[in-house]
This record gives structure tokens, C-alpha cells and sequence, in this order.
């Protein structure tokens, strides 16, 4: 029994660390804290660790069949990233 | 009455002929069900989850409308046969109807799902499973490929058929230069044929993972199965992308966004969406072609694949950088010079795993005791067919001379080189190698080489010229040609080669027919002269819908083969019989199908309470196949061993 | 009432098969999301006339929503965790938690969407509220689905209970609603933070 | 090596293909873009012997004679040293083509200096015609484009509509016409003639006919056609 409350305390500390990286997050979009030039990496870093935690703990990407369940994450994000950078350079 | 006669005046001469042979057919399937009592039969297919005659049906309508495609294939060439030749109705807008849905029909519901059909029939017996891990969602799949298939081919007699080529190029394809539905049908067709190609797709993913026999490990897998597992990660990936795309050009349309619009947004977009999908798609419909070939040609050369690992990692390569080569279809619009040399590279380093294979092909002949039957003459006029479109493809990848050859027939002839030397070429090898298997009978040699040896003779007639055609000066999708540029004779031998192939075509059916009605069961699990070297061939032909009566336990790559060596006639079975479940037919694909037929017409017309209802039948065929728990029957253990031991056939 | 263990909930070869090609599912989605943050960002700037990210958005309604997605996430979570332990009741007003913020979800965006047809920001206004109201809308769309599907499994719980067979499919709805969520904080990042900067 | 190549490309206009335009270039994009097509073509021609060698050897040599039927062939797995050796030629031939594509991929898209005195002309494609605006003149002319011989151009492309493509097959490759965009094609007529203009991307049901004349004239023809094309705007 022990180790589901492990579980279930884990679950409870990622989600009010989501709810403070998403207001964290807010609050420096709002102020001036961080200039705008480095603030968007930031950001994108922030959901990055959102998407992680939500992968790892709330979806147990890791679990059984980990390697294929990774592989068609990771290559779907591959895609989508090169289908973002060269869709965002028409922009010039 | 009056208004009735009047609309049917103005229709084009072709429309109320294809009118008319609809009603003809439709009238003459309905008596010839009704009179031989057919109706039941033909349910029995509608609603089978078995994937051998998924496979099959799949085979079937891939085949009409390959014959769809192919007469306008001819019809293209009666145009451009003479300079400034006006055949028929078709020119100007019904030219570029006829080379758009051409192209259309070509590669989405000719070459993608042919070789999905061939492989539906045939992963599963290579790897020694009862069926493939989602039956219910096999039938789906092939449901909506037809929904999609139909919607396409229909839009000809209702309301025009898309007319922007087959890449439907925005701003072209917007309603404010092609208005009325004909580019409608094109992304609401494909989306759900699209759709129904990522579920199969997911399902071969999964099936080749999980239900492999024991003993079958990733690397013992015969490398049509191999091929066929990167294809569908490939799937799984570009047809997403081309879902996008696709629901892009629907926004578009219909709802009034304008983000390819040239003055608000960009209509770059709609290329390169469509490209990040449309090149993965060439390797899609050409990496299972290549392994049927590898194995066809280490059958009949009676020799193992040389060089089987380079094999296995030449497809995982040829699939990566398959997604890195795609603005190669766009060097011409004007990116700067650094994105196109990149993708210059990229696209020549795909030669070298297609290298390696072409290579290792030929040693695979070598040493080996090579017999000329129809399938191996298919994979050999692939090697010569492919590697002369695969220099091509290198010669188009150096950016400043494709800024000559964009857009010309020297592309047509290379894009042909590649599709019908791999993937038209593999699926007729992949059918006389696998028909006896799927049907119990060997098709007809003499015919089959008949077919051969017309179809590429006629092939080579077609496309080679068209090579010089493009050096010429003649750029694709034109309807006519000026006198005096010395294009006529060339075009004019290459409607003459398109009429060889439709001879050569025409052979195949009567081959079909004559082995169907005449032709002897081959009572044989390898009809092949024991050359057969892997588990396809140790089940009866053509196999009990459970497939195998016991799990093969495989020891090596090529089991059947191994057991050749040792004068055996079979390998060994060791598993145990047991009680066999089976999925239970189902009829929710069909009506699933058929609803999503109807909302698209409810979309494509913009009747919005017709796609209302369809998507409404949609969401109940979901939601009844929710509630379905406990579904599947078994055939009792007596039965099973009664059939294998030899009473049955 | 004994509690099945999880192995033996989705033990289950084809519960196993299944819950591997939502992972393959879950790939084509990143694939789909990725292309519409793809268009998004190439017509990010082409706002025509039109408001562009800077008027139109504003921030503290949408932490509201974000918060609301994310807590159906963490009583998705929760439900999941239940679920696994074979509480049937527990399991039932979790997954209940987790629709109904979801319907919360969908409210305020309906909410949202209405104030800025309002202010004249329609689709057709210009290419980026095209590309913002494609993107939005296929979540939007995915959220409706994900909570009309899991309202029918929550019937399928209270008539058959926690077994082999609703066990895997409440399993794999949650995999797809956590998977909404990633791409929410995408799209709040992407869209509404950075469109402020 | 050049040498090879112009040989091949006499016998090749002795034989009667000089009605290949791009085998026949009269500007110097088409120049630079035939010399990397030949380049490319030996490069492949090699590879094809290759092949084609092989593969007819193989078929003559390994083919089942009568009374093998059941015989059991040496099964070999692979061999080493082939198969790096067909990766690595395969590499080598990719780099050798490569290096001179990307050199004339940045030299093509270099723009003109000013001392080069590029003449300028704005090309706007619409369904199903060509326009060319000259700034310098100030004139325009429709379906018909004359240029003045070893004068470097500067084509700027446009559209009015859908995308078309710019393309005059002797003189050089193309370029895509797209509306709301500007596009720059670069190449200098070293011939006087007549070629011929096309559109090489589907641009609707007249594609076909959206056609050009190229007029390339020495000095004085071009400027003569300069003053009538002046006179006429002025009578217009």
C-alpha cells in the first residue's frame, strides 16, 4: 500500500508544479522581468517540462513497450518540428 | 420534364456516356447477383473480418480503379497523340480534369492501397499469425478507402471532378479560381480514404510487433514484412500531415479562411504541407514493392537474400530520409539557395541505400539457379525499369538543372520510371507469385508472359520519350502542343506504347478469367517447385481462414527453406492444437463507411443537414462498436485437427 | 468487492495490442498538431486588418481555462490510479471530475470564441485567425470527443463494472485526454504567451 | 572531360537533336544548367553500365539449366567488403556531383552588380497571358518578350492570380511566376533568334496555350524596337 501512496503523492507535487510552471510562466509574459528576446525559449522551455511530466508520470510513456512508445512520439515530434521550422521561415 | 432534357443537353458527350454504362453495370451486377443467388455471397465478403479477403477485396477496387485511371491514362495519350490535336471533349478544363484525377486515383486508390491489399493478404502469413491484431478495424479501414474512392471517382458525373492536377496547387484550387465542387471532392475524398490508411497502417504497426510466432525476431522477418512495417510508420506519419493539409484546403473552401489566399495568406503553404506528405508517399508505395521483390527474387533464384541486415537498414534509411528530401518538388518557387542545396544533398544521398539494394539484388542472383517465371520476370524488369528512374531522380536532385527539368515531361518520365517500375511492376510480381497462395490456382504462364512482355515493352515505348520530350521544351499537364517543335513523333510513339499497355493489361484480366474458370487447384502448399522459403509457404493453399492449424515455432530466417535442405517437405509444427478463436464478421465497417459516403456529400455540396446525418451515423456505428465486448467464435480443437491432417483438401 | 490486480487488467494480449496502437495513434496526432502550429506560426504575422494576438487575447481568462484543463488532467490522473486499485466508485467520480472540467473547458473557449466573433475577429477576418481558429477548433473538437467517449465508457463501468474489458478502454481514453492536455500547453505557450511577447 | 562532353553533344546536334532545346542553350543559365545535366547524365551512365553489366552476366551465367531443378545452390549471406564498396562508390560519385551543384546553385542565385548594368524586366503572368513591363523604357509588351543579345537580364516575376512559372527552355531554366510574391530569374542571351516561352506550372484550362515568343535582337533592332514600342504607347 505504501507504494501507491508514493504514486499518488507524486502525481499531487507534478500537478502544483504544472499549475506553478503555468503561472510562473504568465507572470513573466505580464512583466518586464526577462527580455523578450530570450523570454520566448523560456516559455517553450517551461512546456516542454510540462509535457515531459505529463508523459512520463501521467502517461507511463516508460512502461511496458517503453522503446515503441517513445519511438512514435519522438518521430512524430521530428516531423512536426521540421514541418514547423521550414513552414516558419516562409515567414521571411 | 423539359428542364430534365435540357441539363441533359449541355453535359459533355463522355458524362452521359459514363452516365450511361453506370446504369448499365449497375443494372447488369444486380440481375447477375439476383439470378445466381449471389446476394448472400456477397454480404459474406461485405462484412468478413478475415484479412486474407480484406486483402483481396482491397485488391479488387484498386483494380477498377486502376482501370478508372488507366483509360484516362489512354485518353490523355489520344489527345496528345498529334500536334494540335482536338480528340473528343478533352481539352483545356477536361484535359486538366482527366490528368488531375489521373494522378489522383493513380496514387492514392491504385498504388497505396494495392500493395496495402497484397500485404494485408500476405504479413500475416509471413509471420505466422491467425490474423492481423485489429480485424474489425482492417475492415474499417478498407470501408473508408472505398468511401474515399467512391467520392472521388463519382465527382466526374456530379458536379465535375477536381481539376487542379493531383497536387492541387492553392491558390488554383480555391474557390475563387476552380468554384463549384470539383476541388471540394479532392480533400474531403482523401481525408477519409486518408483516414482509413492510418488505421491500416497502425494495425500492420501493431500486428508485426505483437504477433509474430515464436521464435520470429525482428531479424529472421522476410523482408516483405520488414518493408512493410517502416512503410507503415511512414503512413502513420506523411498521411497525418496530409490530413492537415487536406483539412486546410476544406477550411479553405468552405468555411471562408484565408490562409493560402495569395493576398492575405500564403499559398506556399498548401506546398509544402502537401509535399512533407507527398514525398514519404513515394517511398510508401515503392518500399513494399522492394520487398516483395527481394522476396521473389531470392525465390526463384533459389538463394538467400545477400546482404540481408544492409537490406533491413536501407529501407529504416530510405524511410528517414525520405522525410528530409521534400522541397526538392519545390526548388523553383523561389526559397533561398541554402535551403535548396540542403535538400539537393539529402535527395542524393537517397541513392545509397537504394544502391545497396539494387546491388544486393543483383548478388543475390548470383550463384543461384535462376528461373524466369512471371513473378521473377516482373522483379527484373523492375531492376532495369527502377534503376533507370532512380538516375533520373538523381539527375533531377541537382538544383540548377532541375530548374530545366521542373515541372517538364523529363519529370513525367521519371515519376513513371519510379511508380510503375516499383510499385505497378511489384504488385504484378507480388500477384503471380501470391495467387496460387490467395486462390488456390496458378495463373496461367504463357499468358503471364504475354502480359510481361507487352505491358514493359509498351511501358518503355510510353515513358522513354517522354524524357526527350521534356529537353524539348514540353511542360506537363499541357493539353496541346504546337506544330513544328518536333514533339509529334515522340508523342505519337508514346500513345502508342500506352496502347500496348492497355493490351498488356487487358491480358492480365483474360489470365485471370482463363485461370479462374479453367485453371487446376494446386492442391500444393508450395506450388512454386519447392523454392518457397518462408511460412506463407507451409500452410495449405489457399489457407483456412485461421491460417495456421498450429503455431510454427521458426528457428531461422528462412524456415521453409531450411527444412528443403534437410529433405524434408515441411517444417516442423511443434505447438499444440487447440480450440481456435476467431473474430466474428461485422457490417458496422460497411455502415461506418457509408456514412462517412454520405456526410462527404453533405460537405462537398454543402448540404449541411445531409453531413449532419452522415456524421450522426458516424458517431452511432462508434458508439454501438463501444459497446461491442465479447464478439469472435471458435472452431473446436476436433475440427482443427480434422481439417490439418490432411481429410480436408 | 476484491480489487483485480493491474497486471491482471491488461494482461490481456489484445488490451495490450490496443493500448500499443493508441501510442502509434498518438504519434499521428503530434504529426497533425505539429503541421497546425506549423501554419500557425508561418501566418502568425498576417493579420490583414484584423486584431492580431496582441489586441485580441486576453491572458487572465485564459490562465482559467488552462487551469481547468489542467486539473482534469490530474482527476484523470487520479481516476486512472483508482482504477488500477479496482475502485469502482472512486474510479467513476474521477473520470466524472474529468469531463465535466472538460465541459468547463469547452464553455469558456465557446465563451472566448463568441467575444472575438464579436469584435469582428471572424475566420475569415485573415490568415491568422484562420490559422488560430483552425488549430483551436481541431482541440476544441478532440476535447468534445474525448468527453462524449468517456461518458460512454463511464456507462460501460456502472453496467459491467471494473473487467478485462473496460478497464484497458478507460485506460487508453485517459492516455488521449492527457495527450489534449500536452497539446493545451502547447497552444497556451505558442498562441496566447508568446503571441504576447 | 569537357572535351567528352561537347563531343557528345556535336554528335548529338549532327544526329538531329538540335531541336532538343535544352541540349542547345543560347543563354548562360541554360549553359551552366546543361554542362551540370551532362555532368550528371555520365556520372549516371556509369552507374547504369555498371548495373546493366551485372545484371545481364548474372542472368546468362546463373540461369537454370535443365536438370538443376533440384539442385540445392551454396546459400551466401553477404560479403563484407561488397557491400562497403557499393556504399562507398555510390558516395563518391554523390560528392562529385554535388560539389558543382551547389557551386552553381549560389552562382545562379547571385545577384547582378550594378557595373554590370542588368537590364531589368518585370514579368506578370495571368490567365492565360504574359506581361513584360521594361522600367527602363517604361514600356510594356504582351506575349512577346525581346531581349537585347549579351546584355545581362533581370527578370522580376510575378503573378496576378495563380502561380505560374516562367520558363524559356533555350535560354535558361525556370522560375515560378506567384502572386503577391517577387521571384528573380538571372541569365544573359548570348545568340539573336527566336525562342520559345512557355508556362510550366497548371495555371487553369489555357495552361497550355500560355505560350511567349523570345526575340533576342543584337543593339540597334532592340532599340529600334524600343522607339516603335514608344511611338505606339504615345499614339495609344
Amino acid at each position: 500500500m505504501k507504494k501507491e501512496n508514493d504514486h499518488l503523492t507524486k502525481l499531487s507535487i507534478m500537478f502544483v508544479t504544472m499549475i506553478i510552471l503555468t503561472l510562473i510562466a504568465f507572470y513573466l509574459v505580464s512583466s518586464d522581468w526577462i527580455s523578450t528576446n530570450v523570454l520566448p525559449y523560456v516559455l517553450l522551455f517551461f512546456a516542454v517540462i510540462q509535457v515531459v511530466i505529463q508523459l512520463v508520470l501521467f502517461m507511463d510513456i516508460k512502461e511496458k513497450e517503453g522503446r515503441y512508445r517513445i519511438t512514435s512520439v519522438v518521430g512524430g515530434g521530428f516531423i512536426a518540428l521540421l514541418t514547423i521550422f521550414f513552414l516558419a521561415l516562409l515567414k521571411m | 420534364m423539359d428542364s430534365i432534357l435540357q441539363y441533359f443537353r449541355t453535359l459533355p458527350s463522355d458524362i452521359i456516356l459514363a452516365d450511361i454504362s453506370l446504369v448499365i453495370i449497375t443494372i447488369a451486377s444486380t440481375f447477375l447477383l439476383t439470378k445466381y443467388k449471389k446476394w448472400n455471397w456477397l454480404w459474406s465478403w461485405i462484412t468478413s473480418t478475415d484479412h486474407k479477403k480484406i486483402g483481396i477485396m482491397y485488391l479488387f477496387v484498386s483494380f477498377l480503379f486502376f482501370l478508372r485511371a488507366g483509360l484516362e491514362a489512354l485518353l490523355i495519350r489520344m489527345q496528345l497523340a498529334f500536334p494540335e490535336n482536338e480528340f473528343w471533349v478533352f481539352q483545356g478544363e477536361r484535359f486538366n480534369q482527366l490528368t488531375s484525377t489521373h494522378g489522383t486515383v493513380m496514387i492514392f486508390l491504385v498504388a497505396t492501397p494495392l500493395l496495402i491489399g497484397l500485404m494485408n493478404v500476405i504479413v500475416p502469413l509471413q509471420i505466422g499469425a491467425r490474423d492481423v491484431a485489429f480485424p474489425f478495424m482492417n475492415s474499417l479501414s478498407l470501408w473508408l478507402f472505398i468511401s474515399g474512392g467512391i467520392l472521388i471517382n463519382v465527382s466526374f458525373i456530379a458536379g465535375g471532378s477536381p481539376n487542379a492536377g493531383w497536387t492541387t496547387y492553392a491558390p488554383l484550387s480555391l474557390k475563387e479560381f476552380t468554384p463549384g465542387p470539383s476541388n471540394t471532392y479532392y480533400p474531403i475524398g482523401l481525408q477519409v480514404a486518408g483516414l482509413g490508411t492510418i488505421m491500416g497502417a497502425i494495425n500492420f504497426i501493431v500486428t508485426i510487433i505483437k504477433m509474430r510466432a515464436p521464435g520470429m525476431k525482428f531479424m529472421r522477418m522476410p523482408l516483405s514484412t520488414w518493408s512493410m512495417l517502416i512503410t507503415s510508420v511512414l503512413i502513420v506519419y506523411a498521411f497525418s500531415a496530409l490530413a492537415v493539409a487536406l483539412l486546410l484546403l476544406t477550411f479553405e473552401r468552405l468555411f471562408g479562411t484565408v490562409i493560402l489566399s495569395s493576398s492575405a495568406g500564403n499559398p506556399l503553404i498548401w506546398q509544402h504541407l502537401f509535399w512533407i506528405f507527398g514525398h514519404p508517399e513515394v517511398y510508401i508505395i515503392a518500399l513494399p514493392a522492394f520487398g516483395i521483390f527481394s522476396d521473389v527474387i531470392s525465390t526463384f533464384s533459389k538463394k538467400k537474400l545477400f546482404g540481408y541486415t544492409s537490406m533491413v537498414f536501407a529501407i529504416i534509411l530510405i524511410g528517414f530520409l525520405g522525410f528530409m528530401v521534400w522541397v526538392h518538388h519545390m526548388f523553383t518557387v523561389g526559397l533561398n539557395a541554402n535551403i535548396n542545396v540542403f535538400f539537393a544533398l539529402t535527395t542524393m544521398l537517397i541513392a545509397i541505400p537504394t544502391g545497396i539494394k539494387i546491388f544486393n539484388w543483383l548478388f543475390t542472383m548470383r550463384g543461384g539457379s535462376i528461373r524466369f517465371d512471371t513473378p521473377m520476370l516482373y522483379a527484373l524488369g523492375f531492376i532495369v525499369t527502377f534503376v533507370m528512374g532512380g538516375v533520373t531522380g538523381v539527375m533531377l536532385g541537382s538544383v540548377p538543372a532541375d530548374y530545366q527539368y521542373h515541372d517538364s515531361y523529363f519529370v513525367v518520365a521519371h515519376l513513371h520510371y519510379v511508380i510503375i517500375g516499383a510499385t505497378i511492376f511489384g504488385v504484378l510480381s507480388g500477384v503471380y507469385y501470391w495467387w496460387p497462395k490467395m486462390f488456390g490456382k496458378m495463373l496461367n504462364e504463357k499468358l503471364g508472359k504475354w502480359n510481361f512482355w507487352t505491358f514493359v515493352i509498351g511501358f518503355h515505348f510510353t515513358f522513354f520519350p517522354m524524357h526527350i520530350m521534356g529537353l524539348m521544351g514540353m511542360p506537363r499537364r499541357v493539353f496541346t502542343y504546337p506544330e513544328g517543335e518536333g514533339l509529334g513523333w515522340l508523342n505519337f510513339v508514346s500513345t502508342c506504347g500506352a496502347f500496348l499497355m492497355g493490351i498488356g493489361v487487358f491480358i492480365f484480366m483474360l489470365n485471370i478469367y482463363i485461370t479462374t474458370r479453367y485453371g487446376k487447384s494446386v492442391q500444393l502448399n508450395d506450388p512454386w517447385m519447392k523454392r518457397g522459403r518462408t511460412l506463407e509457404w507451409t500452410i495449405p493453399s489457399p489457407p483456412p481462414p485461421y491460417n495456421f492449424a498450429r503455431t510454427p515455432i521458426v528457428t531461422s530466417g528462412e524456415p521453409l527453406w531450411n527444412a528443403y535442405e534437410n529433405r524434408k517437405e515441411n517444417i516442423e509444427f511443434e505447438g499444440e492444437y487447440e480450440d481456435i478463436h476467431m473474430p466474428s464478421s461485422s457490417s458496422l465497417p460497411f455502415f461506418m463507411g457509408m456514412a462517412f459516403l454520405i456526410a462527404s456529400f453533405g460537405f462537398v455540396f454543402q448540404i449541411w443537414w445531409l453531413a449532419t446525418l452522415g456524421m450522426l451515423g458516424v458517431f452511432m456505428t462508434m458508439a454501438i462498436r463501444s459497446f461491442q465486448n465479447k464478439n469472435g467464435y471458435s472452431i473446436p480443437k476436433k475440427n482443427v485437427i480434422y481439417h490439418d491432417k490432411g481429410v480436408g483438401y | 468487492m476484491q480489487a483485480p490486480a493491474e497486471e491482471k487488467l491488461f494482461s490481456d494480449k489484445q488490451a495490450q495490442m490496443n493500448i500499443l496502437a493508441f501510442w502509434f495513434l498518438i504519434g499521428a496526432e503530434v504529426v497533425v498538431f505539429g503541421c497546425l502550429f506549423g501554419i500557425y506560426v508561418s501566418v502568425q504575422e498576417l493579420t490583414a486588418n484584423g486584431p492580431g494576438p496582441k489586441e485580441l487575447f486576453n491572458l487572465s481568462e485564459i490562465i482559467i481555462s488552462t487551469i481547468v484543463l489542467l486539473s482534469s488532467s490530474f482527476t484523470c490522473a487520479l481516476g486512472v490510479y483508482t482504477l488500477k486499485l479496482g475502485k469502482k466508485r472512486m474510479t467513476f467520480i474521477w473520470f466524472l471530475l474529468t469531463i465535466s472540467l472538460g465541459i468547463g473547458f469547452v464553455f469558456l473557449e465557446v465563451i472566448e470564441f463568441v467575444a472575438y466573433v464579436g469584435e469582428g475577429a471572424t475566420i475569415s477576418t485573415s490568415a491568422f485567425l484562420g490559422a488560430f481558429y483552425m488549430l483551436l477548433g481541431t482541440h476544441g473538437a478532440h476535447v468534445i470527443f474525448g468527453v462524449v467517449w468517456i461518458s460512454m465508457l463511464l456507462i460501460q463501468l456502472v453496467l459491467f463494472g471494473i473487467t478485462k474489458d473496460t478497464a484497458p478502454k478507460l485506460f487508453i481514453a485517459s492516455l488521449y485526454w492527457h495527450f489534449i492536455d500536452v497539446i493545451w500547453v502547447f497552444i497556451f505557450t505558442v498562441v496566447y504567451l508568446l503571441g504576447k511577447v | 572531360m569537357k572535351r567528352v562532353l561537347t563531343f557528345i553533344v556535336t554528335a548529338c546536334i549532327l544526329s538531329g537533336c538540335s531541336s532538343i532545346a535544352v541540349l542547345n542553350p543560347k543563354g548562360t543559365a541554360g549553359e551552366k544548367q546543361l554542362d551540370l545535366l551532362l555532368l550528371s547524365l555520365l556520372l549516371m551512365g556509369i552507374v547504369l553500365a555498371v548495373v546493366f553489366t551485372l545484371f545481364v552476366r548474372f542472368l546468362i551465367k546463373y540461369r537454370e539449366k535443365p536438370g538443376e531443378e533440384n539442385e540445392f545452390p551454396i546459400q551466401t549471406a553477404g560479403n563484407k567488403k561488397l557491400e562497403i564498396s557499393w556504399i562507398v562508390v555510390p558516395f563518391i560519385i554523390i560528392i562529385v556531383l554535388a560539389i558543382p551543384t551547389f557551386a552553381t546553385t549560389y552562382e545562379l542565385d547571385e545577384p547582378y552588380t550594378n557595373d554590370k548594368k542588368p537590364l531589368i524586366i518585370e514579368v506578370t503572368g495571368e490567365q492565360f497571358q504574359w506581361s513584360f513591363y521594361y522600367p527602363e523604357y517604361g514600356i510594356t509588351s504582351t506575349d512577346e518578350l525581346r531581349l537585347p543579345v549579351n546584355r545581362p537580364i533581370s527578370f522580376k516575376l510575378t503573378s496576378n492570380d495563380v502561380i505560374h512559372s516562367f520558363w524559356i527552355p533555350q535560354l535558361g531554366g525556370k522560375r515560378d511566376a506567384l502572386p503577391g510574391k517577387e521571384n528573380t530569374l538571372r541569365l544573359k542571351a548570348l545568340e539573336t533568334g527566336t525562342y520559345d516561352g512557355k508556362c510550366a506550372e497548371l495555371c487553369g484550362a489555357e495552361h497550355a496555350l500560355m505560350t511567349f515568343d523570345t526575340i533576342v535582337e543584337n543593339k540597334t533592332n532592340f532599340s529600334k524596337w524600343i522607339e516603335n514600342m514608344k511611338d505606339g504607347e504615345k499614339d495609344g
